[in-house]
């Protein structure tokens, strides 16, 4: 299977992506048979709220299809770095979308390029950037866990990058990167990106390059920029990408009464906890929501105008509200540039 | 402050917090408290041990029966260190399949109820996982920390004020107080001037009563307050945890908008500005109202949004309900006659603070806003306030905003500062602005 | 003139506010005449875009009235702490509402309250520390610049305050607040807000009190909560506080035609300039913005759906758009709690 | 990057940086540029001096005339320092009452002209300043960077790229890229799924063709791009700015949304899926459109937004506009022929991208998209995007989420980080999903 070739119908060694509902989503290899802990090789079932569904039952179907279960459906889709970064297994943190697709843009990574990234990880960004590298270019990567090399070479092969990928067990470091002036871009998110900058640079062509080191605490931040600008890099930036995600829905309020003698409608079970609690469906995340009932409530929305006109006592509209919970802080985003012909140190 | 008194003493409210948890109570004599969410955060304290302290104060728990506890002052809070060695370089060598841990997690909650301290459950957890002497000192930090918070058993005792109260209602349920967050409510008061010896009306619902009890904190027991409420009572669950006082509960007065609407039939409200009088009738003001404002009997129904918190009180058999004992200063017909006359003459500054539509409540409000003063509008929903923004600049307003709010909390740390990873994303939005006179 | 005590008409010696358009917002002192450059004795004139405005005009006048210029009119507002924060002469960086409401309500302060501040630098924050501490609490306000002291305590007597505040002229990290075990409150904007601890803890009363220090930048803020720790303050919280302004207005989009008959309707000055040029009317703050043609404005946005549905070639909606360029950063707030019976030491 | 060769050349666009300030030009050796706002901040410069040397030099400019400036390759950078030393301890002593700079306006003004570098500029000004040494190295630095920024006199030049474009439009007007900002750009490369080798279609309007530039980059020489565009011609600046060769250009076909309209009348592009075919004409395919796809012919209408820039360059007598030289792979027929053959067959992703109402535009093009894969649409309102939720919920499509951005750039100086103080309020709005199969 590929990520990066498209095609129509799912076959035996396929990744696909399983879409339940908003917040339950999971990629799938699809394989027959599995172990069990027994080491006894067992029919392949996956379990989801709406019953099991048979592995065998995908192949030959359409990407992009609805898959019957006993108690619902789940639709399935053809695998991307996006979707692969909300179901991969995690390893370590992670980065997600809008700290991966800042990182491409910024490091002008397109297809031919020569990327160096330390280190893997749990494969996030990697596959982020083997897409952009193309059929043509390289991505280097490397991580000082020896396990998480060798479960990520496996994942990128089975993911159909095997032609553009070298992993490495290495600590660059005291190692380097193992690359000489012949690198476009180089990734770091290492605990200390500081010691491994003079290598990057190293790694870097003759002609210059960019570079992007990744961290969490500012007190890294403070010392990589520092390290930066002593290397003589330009053009060093730090900034954080928060993406904020809306729950699109029709919300009704109540408009009370003005009219002295529309007092008497109020009626006593109209008090705040049933208001409270109808509003809680509104503001809160719908985390449990899923497809079928989301499909259901598609009807639910359609503004009754007769039932607003009758009673004159709400307001309908559209709206878009912000999870109350959402992402804070990922990491921080240095990048810098390495200007033609910098001189070398290390 | 005025300097009420600063000791814990019994028929007060207080607040608890153990970690980042808060929860109110009343201090009663021989009475166990639940707190915490059902299931193992859950446990049960006796908090004589805190009465006659000094507000502020920490009190260590210890443990005289399976989940009940009792407290004792502590005079000097020990730092959580000591757990931490020496740690691996980094975590290359950390394996993590989650069959680390050598203790399993009956044996895990063994250890927790058999009297062990927070501290000695923490210990000896760490020295059962395999993995944690080859964490780097960063993660075992966290992870103790983590840990810790779980068991720790100190808990402090605080008077209550609007920075806690406004931090439990949001960090419980932020629908109890319809998304107000501490920086939206700070603004409201701000924007609105809110001061001692101002006089001022507010239209709240479905916020716990926090927004007039901060206007109250900010008055003292100097001015006026009208507040406007929807339905049969008003919420005041937020005014009747601040401990006020009899004289500082007297700036208060309620009317039910329903009342407001007659009275301005009634032509008792108009106060030259606006329409005339057209109607006669002034008398029968308490006979539509089934509110009964009367400091014998407590109104039940208004502490139904509490008792819908985390804590189930009743699962515990030794856990009273505590009664609520409200202090009501006038008897309700009083109290519409009071906002009445406050109302005709005048007010300084105005507050719209709910989640049903604003354009109607705010618009006949603003009648008796004196000009050149403020008025502020909080809604959780911003349509709402787009729609009212609209309305309100066709009508004799000016320096009309609408905004909203960033609220990042940051973790301080040597070598490890950064924002905190989760943020709330939904504080709500204000729309705010000055009224001026019409043209005359 | 008093900023606690509400009055209906202008008198000589009030501080107004002079509301011209959103972003033109003037505080003025009411006083018939001025000195000329020379020393002169001359009338009082206010230049607005409007045409002159005599102080003496506004005699009598009530607050929240229309002001009729030569060329249009603008309104004279009651001055609350807000509009003096827009208004006011800068002497130093100050703080805005959104911090300001913040450090109130953290530091609890009410009527009767006794509050330590320093700085004073240009009185934004101490104005609402004024109006909240009430007739009956105080406000001890200091600053290391001496000048500012003197122009501070002239303000703060000008606006009704000086029963409640003492300016005094001190170096706090020397020379401490000059408040022992008195204060239930301490505020402290310096370059190193350490230094001060110690003794804001001495100026706390023995029950105990809160703490908070502004400081732009975060290393200011790593040595403060450090500090903080190690003299035994709990609750310990940093905090960033940002208000994002919308623009609230009616955005009118294209709706391009969908039948292939409907291309002719393509007019060849339909292009991207006008377009563009459009945009920047919806999407740019308008700046220029004043009463006058604000009210005028209303009239334009009412939806003129005959048009719509004429050319059925636009949709009309309400937005509310946030301005191009909004505050990034003003500080850090770090808030504390000093326990009772803290032992002090300095 | 493929190594297109890394030497800046005639005929070549370049990105000019100055400090913060970006601008583009075509190389052409003799000519001169105007670079700069209006005013004191315009520079002419000639960047014969640049031909030949590596992109990414950077280089000295060097005084010939009044403002006419050449240029000489720098061999190492120099560090602005030299300036600062030792300041007072804080501020307490300044007085700024706006005559502490002895120097007139029209002195630095004169000072500026007389052939002094940058640094001996800035150093005479604060020298002149008689706060500057009373102030705090703190300050002293702020203001010496503020003033060496203003006054700085190195270049350098780049090698196009979406990077800079996108900044560069930013910076310039962000109402030229409809304020689709770097962050939500880059999104919605990902999010579409755009690589090397796919089949991809977009519909742009508004933002200087930077999508599809961006899209081109991202596919190398491989696959295929269709781009619909409304009215009289595609606007296509950012792909003329981006030195793409004609085999990167193959991958790229436009049709008008007018033709595309009329082509489905005409059943070309039905793909099986939708509505089959009613009407029988396929003839005269380029008859209808005015537009020439001619490399002889620029089209100048579309270089309109471009000359609306801060740039005046017809001010400056001896700067002249360069002509731009565009490739055009094929005719306009011809092109209608591809990209419809392309949609026929289904796209791999989808992304829409204007300020025009998207609901019609993004349900027609959905129809070509593969069951399966992504879309993604921007808006710089959050109001057209919710709308064409709703829409799509009730369409063949799933995981739809509608997002912002929030971008913040720090400063990273010793004891001195922060955020930057002001920060972009509108980067524009993203809604993006899947499509899935119809029921069968």
């Amino acid at each position: 299977m590929s990520f990066s070739r498209c095609k129509r119908l799912i076959e035996i060694g396929d990744t696909v992506i399983l879409y339940i509902s908003v917040t339950n989503i999971y990629a799938l290899e699809v394989k027959p048979t599995v172990l069990n802990r027994h080491g006894k090789e067992i029919e392949n079932v996956f379990q989801t709220r709406y019953g099991c569904l048979k592995i065998t039952d995908l192949i030959g179907k359409e990407f992009g299809s609805k898959i019957t279960l006993p108690k619902g459906w789940v639709h399935v889709l053809y695998p991307t770095p996006e979707l692969w970064t909300i179901t991969l297994p995690h390893r370590t943190q992670i980065l997600y979308t809008p700290d991966i697709a800042m990182v491409i843009t910024q490091l002008e990574i397109g297809p031919g390029s020569i990327v160096c990234e330390a280190g893997t990880g749990s494969g996030s960004l990697s596959h982020a950037l083997l897409r952009a590298v193309g059929p043509t270019g390289k991505l280097h990567t490397c991580d000082f866990h020896k396990e998480r090399v060798q479960v990520a070479l496996d994942e990128f092969t089975r993911h159909g990058f095997s032609d553009r990928v070298t992993v490495s067990h290495r600590d660059v470091c005291v190692d380097g990167l193992g690359i000489d002036g012949e690198a476009d871009a180089v990734f770091l998110d290492l605990p200390k990106p500081w010691e491994a900058l003079p290598h990057a640079v190293i790694s870097i062509k003759a002609e210059g390059g960019r570079i992007c080191s990744f961290s969490p605490c500012i007190e890294q931040v403070c010392r990589t920029c520092e390290t930066m600008a002593a290397l003589g890099m330009k053009e060093i930036t730090t900034l954080e990408c928060l993406a904020r995600e809306f729950h699109v829905k029709y919300i009704t309020v109540p408009i009370i009464p003005d009219s002295s003698d529309a007092a008497e409608e109020l009626k006593p079970d109209y008090n705040t906890e049933t208001q409270a609690k109808k509003m809680k469906l509104d503001i809160k995340t719908s985390d449990s929501e899923d497809t079928n009932s989301e499909d259901t409530k598609v009807k639910e929305i359609v503004p009754s105008t007769s039932k607003a006109s009758r009673k004159c006592s709400e307001s309908k509209f559209m709206s878009a509200i912000s999870n109350l919970k959402m992402p804070g802080h990922t990491g921080y985003l240095t990048f810098a540039t390495v200007p033609p012909g910098l001189k070398r140190t290390c | 402050m005025p300097s009420k008194g600063c000791r814990i003493l019994e028929d007060l409210n207080v607040i608890v917090q153990r970690g980042d948890y808060l929860k109110s109570c009343r201090v009663k004599a021989g009475r166990n408290y639940t707190f915490g969410k059902k299931g193992e955060g859950q446990f049960t304290i006796n908090i004589d041990g805190a009465i006659g302290c000094v507000y502020g104060s920490s009190f260590k728990m210890e443990r005289v029966a399976n989940r009940l506890f009792h407290i004792k002052v502590l005079e000097n809070n020990v730092a959580s260190s000591g757990i931490v060695t020496a740690g691996g370089e980094d975590n290359r060598n950390l394996c993590d399949d989650g069959s680390s841990q050598k203790l399993t997690p009956e044996e895990i909650s063994r250890l927790k109820s058999s009297g062990l301290t927070g501290k000695e459950v923490v210990q000896t957890i760490t020295e059962n996982s395999m993995t944690f002497k080859e964490k780097t000192v960063y993660s075992q930090e966290k992870y103790v920390n983590k840990k810790q918070k779980k068991y720790d058993e100190i808990i402090t005792i605080h008077r209550p004020s609007i920075r806690l109260l406004s931090t439990m209602y949001y960090l419980q349920d932020p629908l109890k107080i319809s998304n107000l967050r501490i920086d939206s409510l700070s603004q409201l008061l701000c924007l609105a001037n809110v001061q001692s010896g101002g006089r001022f009306v507010v239209f709240e619902s479905g916020t716990s009563g926090l927004v007039a009890a901060a206007m109250l904190h900010r008055m003292g027991s100097s001015g006026h307050l009208v507040y406007v409420y929807h339905g049969n009572h008003p919420h005041r669950d937020a005014i009747d945890l601040m401990n006020f006082t009899t004289s500082e509960l007297e700036v208060l007065s309620f009317i039910s908008y329903t009342k407001l609407c007659e009275q301005e039939g009634h032509s008792m409200l108009t106060n030259g500005m606006e329409r005339p009088s057209t109607t006669d009738e002034t008398g029968a003001l308490s006979s539509t109202n089934e509110m009964v404002f009367d400091s014998e009997q407590p109104v039940e129904e208004d502490t139904s949004l509490n008792e819908n918190s985390e804590v189930n009180e009743k699962e515990s058999a030794d856990c009273q309900k505590p009664t609520k004992s409200r202090i009501f200063v006038r008897k309700q017909a009083d109290d519409v006659l009071v906002s009445s006359s406050i109302l005709r003459d005048g007010v300084e500054g105005l507050i719209v603070a709910c989640r049903l539509h604003p354009v109607n409540i705010t618009v006949r409000l603003l009648q008796f806003l004196k000009p050149g003063h403020s008025f502020v509008v909080f809604s959780p929903y911003k349509e709402p306030l787009m729609e009212l923004y609209f309305e309100l600049k066709s009508l004799n307003c000016t320096n009309l905003r609408l905004s909203e709010n960033w609220l990042r909390h940051y973790q301080v740390l040597p070598q490890r500062t950064h924002p905190e990873v989760n943020m709330s994303g939904g504080g709500g939005y204000l729309l705010y602005g000055i009224k001026i006179s019409k043209e005359t």
